[in-house]
């Protein structure tokens, strides 16, 4: 299979539902001719013209709330938040608006929007640059939110969240973005709420969010001789696949969530609640989150990369759960 | 404004005002769903905004509301009976009882609903904007905020975009003075909230909001500008509301104040004018004021006798919503 | 002792500290001679003048920026959210700007702001003015979140929150303003990152969170003759006393959480992680969450008290967590 | 401006120019921090605007900064060696490290920090300068930011606040033409963002930004008002970015409009000014660029020889800033 970028899935996947639905248009500051800040809308504007490419001044409160608007009223918006940091200007829109006029209005509107966000940790642009926040659309009720980490599940995803009646919180990995993997050039969609076990093992569950799983994957070989572990990559937390990971749990009896934002509050926290509700007598030993340090992302790169798991320390914790 | 379409915009005013009046007295006697905090805000006083504009609009013109919407709602034609019953939290509220008083909604003459969060309407307005522009429907987009409002970020935001992509939206800025108990001087320091239309290059003209022909006017260069395609317009309608904020705010305003503002009744002006060009009698007024009655009546028999919704179905469903299960049952 | 509501408790504690310390002042809508929408800042601006007590226009990021800046210029401002959900639309000012300054200088801006809001559910204002946000503020590294059950509480926390050197989010509960408790006249404070055990019991360790403490007191009555709850209000979110909450489940090896926000990636969740971690083996039962429904809250009465634990809930809930 | 002044202004552009160029040699060679996306935005072409302002300002007068903030940081009297350390993300940065380009601070003569977000310092400036008047330091507070700020809400909001409370705040707008790639004429619709001024009813100016003598006389004015507590200014400074956004952005720009503005380099202006005028003398001028250059030179080997902060310690410290314990060691 031919293999593309996760920016380039993204793109592809733009496209595609652009082609197929006159109502989906794309908004977002420097998404026309520029292609968005990583290239992700490049190409759309030449082809669907200033309508369906609009670019906005830095105002995300305000074109955001016109996206959520313009759906209300029957189109397809994707918004485009250059940084998902920058969401914070706009939240209002999104946790006020968006996410509850369906259930307001006594599911009379919906606001079928889609807020496509480059997000994560890694690029050495500080504390404002570089958030993961998916607990608190994950936290707020009439959102959806997808998280994937291959060109492949990015592509899907994305196509089935255009479609998705609901406004779904869509959040691209800017590391990610450059790596490639395989993608069929025919059409194919992913229906959210369904997991994705990236490796089989038997020893231990690891679930791992977007950029951890190729960390997790990576531990994974470096343990290959000893443990054996099954890396599951929820790609949707809202709705959560919740039934893969305790189904995985029933054979390793262990679990270790992964995830760059900060640990405290974070949604390893709530696989940890959901699995101790659900699967509590498979565990043979604590669950556990690893995630980010509770700190601002500092810019200094040796600080930076201290902040989030690195495959060796998910191969750390992961012999610690492991007794042997 | 055309002199015989001046007791149809009555008719509205007597609507608003008569179903205000009539859901003010229900909440004191405890009959409405909302009476803890009182989140029941009246537009007493303030009639001849919505009736004038909506005057102008077609059934499937968009309007965007706020938390003081009943108003907006009755004048674009929503359903006195389902709003009614929205107040009580019923099922058959025109938001299933989900939304109440700051949350009317009625998709059938796009009414877009009410909204708790000040200013918040303005971009969601320019939204609806956008895709008749889109689509190029010839629809326009009303959004209707209150002088406070004037402060938010999302009114600058909205101005500028809507003028910069031309779009057929009117934001109609109801100054009636007060924030709650902040007075508007203390929140501006020009004016007219109107001069700041020329920050973004676009109209903005301030007009007396108690009458009903000065706003049909003003609104009716806005919304033929927008169905031109020439782009928004902002319009200032200076007025006055004449209840406290809402049902349980203190009311630091003078009593004289008060009463000045009284005597400018959008209602009694209007009937006035009416009566004076001879467009048509006492009697007839009359009989608009008793239909209108009757009408609130029947709303009022259908709301009490519309059942509430159900406790355990609403926590069976809400489990499926997001395809989560939560752990109350 | 003198009984006073919760809401005079924050009244005083910010007459006291106004008195002080001359740089303490309070900014927020209708603060001024309304005295704010619930009358906790009433008789402060008759006291102290409109500089000190300034009633803002409705520019919530303008006039929470502005504290921000001036907490950063060395003043200690209070600024008052009318209603926890309007913080939305001053996000960046709090996320971006409050809780990472001190970080982003290296430790040379401080920004010792308080953030006070009234905030949650019950008062049939529907889901624009109901929301219970406190897990987002727990997963913003840099930001300490108090969460007050009783006057004594508020009084106490809120005078050392003021004191504090971080941003600090203070979340009064609405329901709870208007209820009573013993405060005394004399000043006292109350450490940040200290739990209360509101009753003791031997059975079940139940955390809740807010108003869910009268709750979990009420279903402690009504089961008093079978089960002894154990009844703890951690007070602060951040920083968490996770000891005595561990130190009750070593007693009772079962754990229950209450709140009412919504259990998705609330803070329940991250009570189970930390207790998961650190006390596994003390759990003799799976450790549960009981929060507030997924969904936006509904306008009707009858659908707005569906959507949190009642205290018969609170109970019933106990009962299936105690074997018999 | 007094002329003897100049040659100091002229120094501090120097400082900015050449500290800028040094830095972008740097990053080309990999020597800075901040590689990976090439977060340092450069402000040559800009200089005369933080320059003509800070001659102005007191060492204790607030500045708050932008994305785009070395010159500003300079120009108010910042180390260059502590910057550059930074930019290397050294422990000995101006930040400790632990900000980078866009989070320049320095607490001795209150620089309160560049800002990653766009509109941003707004707020906070208008809070400093809420400081300055609650205590009657008689301190001022300049806050800059570009066109693209302009649209955002924040920019309507700390107008308002700080023109309601005649505050002492200075609104510095730096309209470089662009936001990244947007021209200001899609995200204005009007010829100047100064015009908004009139919204909130103070002053508001447009001047030549690449003119120092320009900037400084309508700063002057601004800062004065301030001074008095007469209340807030907006100045906008119209002016041309010469480099990309950044060091990683597209440059959309068409050349001859980057080589029109090369012409107004104000650097270029001033030295001309100044050696027309007498003020000073080829060799004078010379001079002050050579001691820049050794400057430096200096900064750039304390810079080079700092260490990098520790990761172990961090991670050790880390767990303890709000007193929870990650799984992070
Ligand atoms: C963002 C936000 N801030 C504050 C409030 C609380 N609040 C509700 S109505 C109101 C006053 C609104 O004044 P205005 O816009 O003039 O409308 P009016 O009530 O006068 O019609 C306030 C402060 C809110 N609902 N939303
Ligand atoms: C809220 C927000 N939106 C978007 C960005 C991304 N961004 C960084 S700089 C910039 C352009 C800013 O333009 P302007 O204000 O004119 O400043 P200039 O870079 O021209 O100096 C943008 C869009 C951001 N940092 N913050
Ligand atoms: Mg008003
Ligand atoms: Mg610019």
């Amino acid at each position: 299979m031919r293999e593309i970028k996760y920016v380039e899935a993204v793109n592809e996947a733009l496209m595609e539902e652009m082609e197929n639905d006159t109502g989906v248009f794309i908004i977002g500051e420097e998404v026309s001719c520029a292609g968005g800040a990583f290239r992700a809308t490049e190409g759309l504007f030449e082809k669907f013209g200033p309508e369906r490419v609009r670019d906005a001044p830095i105002s995300e409160s305000g074109f955001t709330g016109l996206a959520v608007g313009a759906a209300m009223a029957g189109l397809r918006p994707v918004a485009e938040i250059m940084y998902l940091d920058f969401i914070t200007t706009a939240m209002d829109q999104v946790i006020n608006q968006a996410a509850k006029v369906s259930f307001m209005s006594g599911n009379r509107i919906k606001a079928p929007l889609v807020i496509r966000a480059p997000y994560g940790i890694g690029t050495r642009e500080a504390a404002q640059h570089s958030q993961s926040l998916e607990a608190w659309f994950a936290h707020t009720p009439g959102l959806k939110v997808v998280m994937p980490s291959t060109p492949y599940d990015a592509k899907g995803l994305l196509k089935t969240s255009i479609r998705d009646d609901s406004p779904v919180i869509f959040l691209e990995n800017r590391i990610l973005y450059f790596k490639k993997g395989p993608v069929p050039r025919e059409e194919y969609l992913i229906p959210l709420g369904q997991a994705d076990i990236k490796r089989k093992g038997k020893d231990i569950t690891v679930v791992a969010l977007s950029n951890m799983v190729p960390k997790a994957l990576e531990a994974a070989g470096m343990l290959s001789e000893e443990i054996e572990m099954e890396v599951i990559d929820p790609r949707t937390l809202v709705p959560l696949d919740i039934e893969t990971i305790a189904g995985s749990l029933k054979k390793t009896g262990r679990l270790l969530v992964l995830h760059e934002a900060p640990e405290r509050c974070g949604f390893g926290a709530e696989i940890v609640r959901q699995v101790s509700e659900q699967a509590f007598d498979y565990l043979d030993a604590p669950p556990k989150v690893l995630g980010g340090l509770n700190v601002p992302i500092p810019f200094s790169p040796v600080l930076e990369d201290a902040c989030v798991p690195s495959a060796e320390d998910v191969a750390d914790a992961v012999k610690k759960i492991i007794p042997r | 404004m055309k002199k015989e379409t001046m007791p149809e915009a009555l008719r509205i005013m007597y609507r608003i005002r008569l179903f205000e009046e009539h859901a003010k007295k229900m909440h004191k006697e405890n009959l409405l769903a909302g009476n803890f905090m009182g989140a029941l805000h009246t537009y007493i006083g303030e009639e001849a905004i919505a009736a004038g504009v909506s005057m102008l609009l077609n059934k499937d013109d968009y309007v965007f509301s706020t938390h003081r919407g009943h108003g907006h709602f009755i004048a674009k034609g929503g359903s006195i009976k389902k709003m009614l019953a929205e107040l009580m939290g019923k099922e058959a509220g025109c938001s299933s009882g989900r939304g109440g008083s700051m949350h009317l909604f009625d998709t059938e003459i796009n009414f877009m609903g009410g909204n708790g969060i000040v200013g918040a309407g303005l971009p969601l307005a320019t939204g609806a904007a956008y895709r008749a522009k889109y689509l190029k429907t010839k629809q326009v987009s009303v959004c209707y905020f209150g002088d406070g409002a004037a402060s938010q970020g999302t009114f600058h935001e909205s101005l500028n975009l809507a003028s910069l992509w031309k779009l057929p939206v009117i934001f109609v800025c109801e100054n009636n003075c007060y924030a709650v108990n902040t007075p508007v001087s203390e929140t501006i320091c020009i004016k007219d909230v109107a001069q700041r239309a020329s920050g973004y290059g676009m109209p903005g003209e301030a007009v007396d909001g108690n009458s009903l022909s000065d706003v049909y006017t003003a609104a009716e260069k806005a919304v033929a500008r927008a169905r031109d395609g020439a782009g928004p317009s902002l319009l200032e309608c200076k007025t006055y509301r004449i209840d406290p904020h809402c049902m349980v705010a203190g009311d630091m305003r003078k009593k004289e104040e008060i009463d000045k503002w009284k005597e400018r009744d959008p209602i009694k002006l209007s009937e006035k004018w009416i009566l004076n060009e001879g467009i048509a009698g006492p009697d007839d007024l009359r009989k608009i004021r008793e239909e209108v009655a009757e009408e609130i009546k029947e709303a009022e028999q259908f709301a009490l006798s519309a059942p509430l919704p159900d406790r355990k179905k609403f926590r069976e469903e809400a489990m499926d919503i997001d395809g989560s299960k939560g752990a109350l049952k």
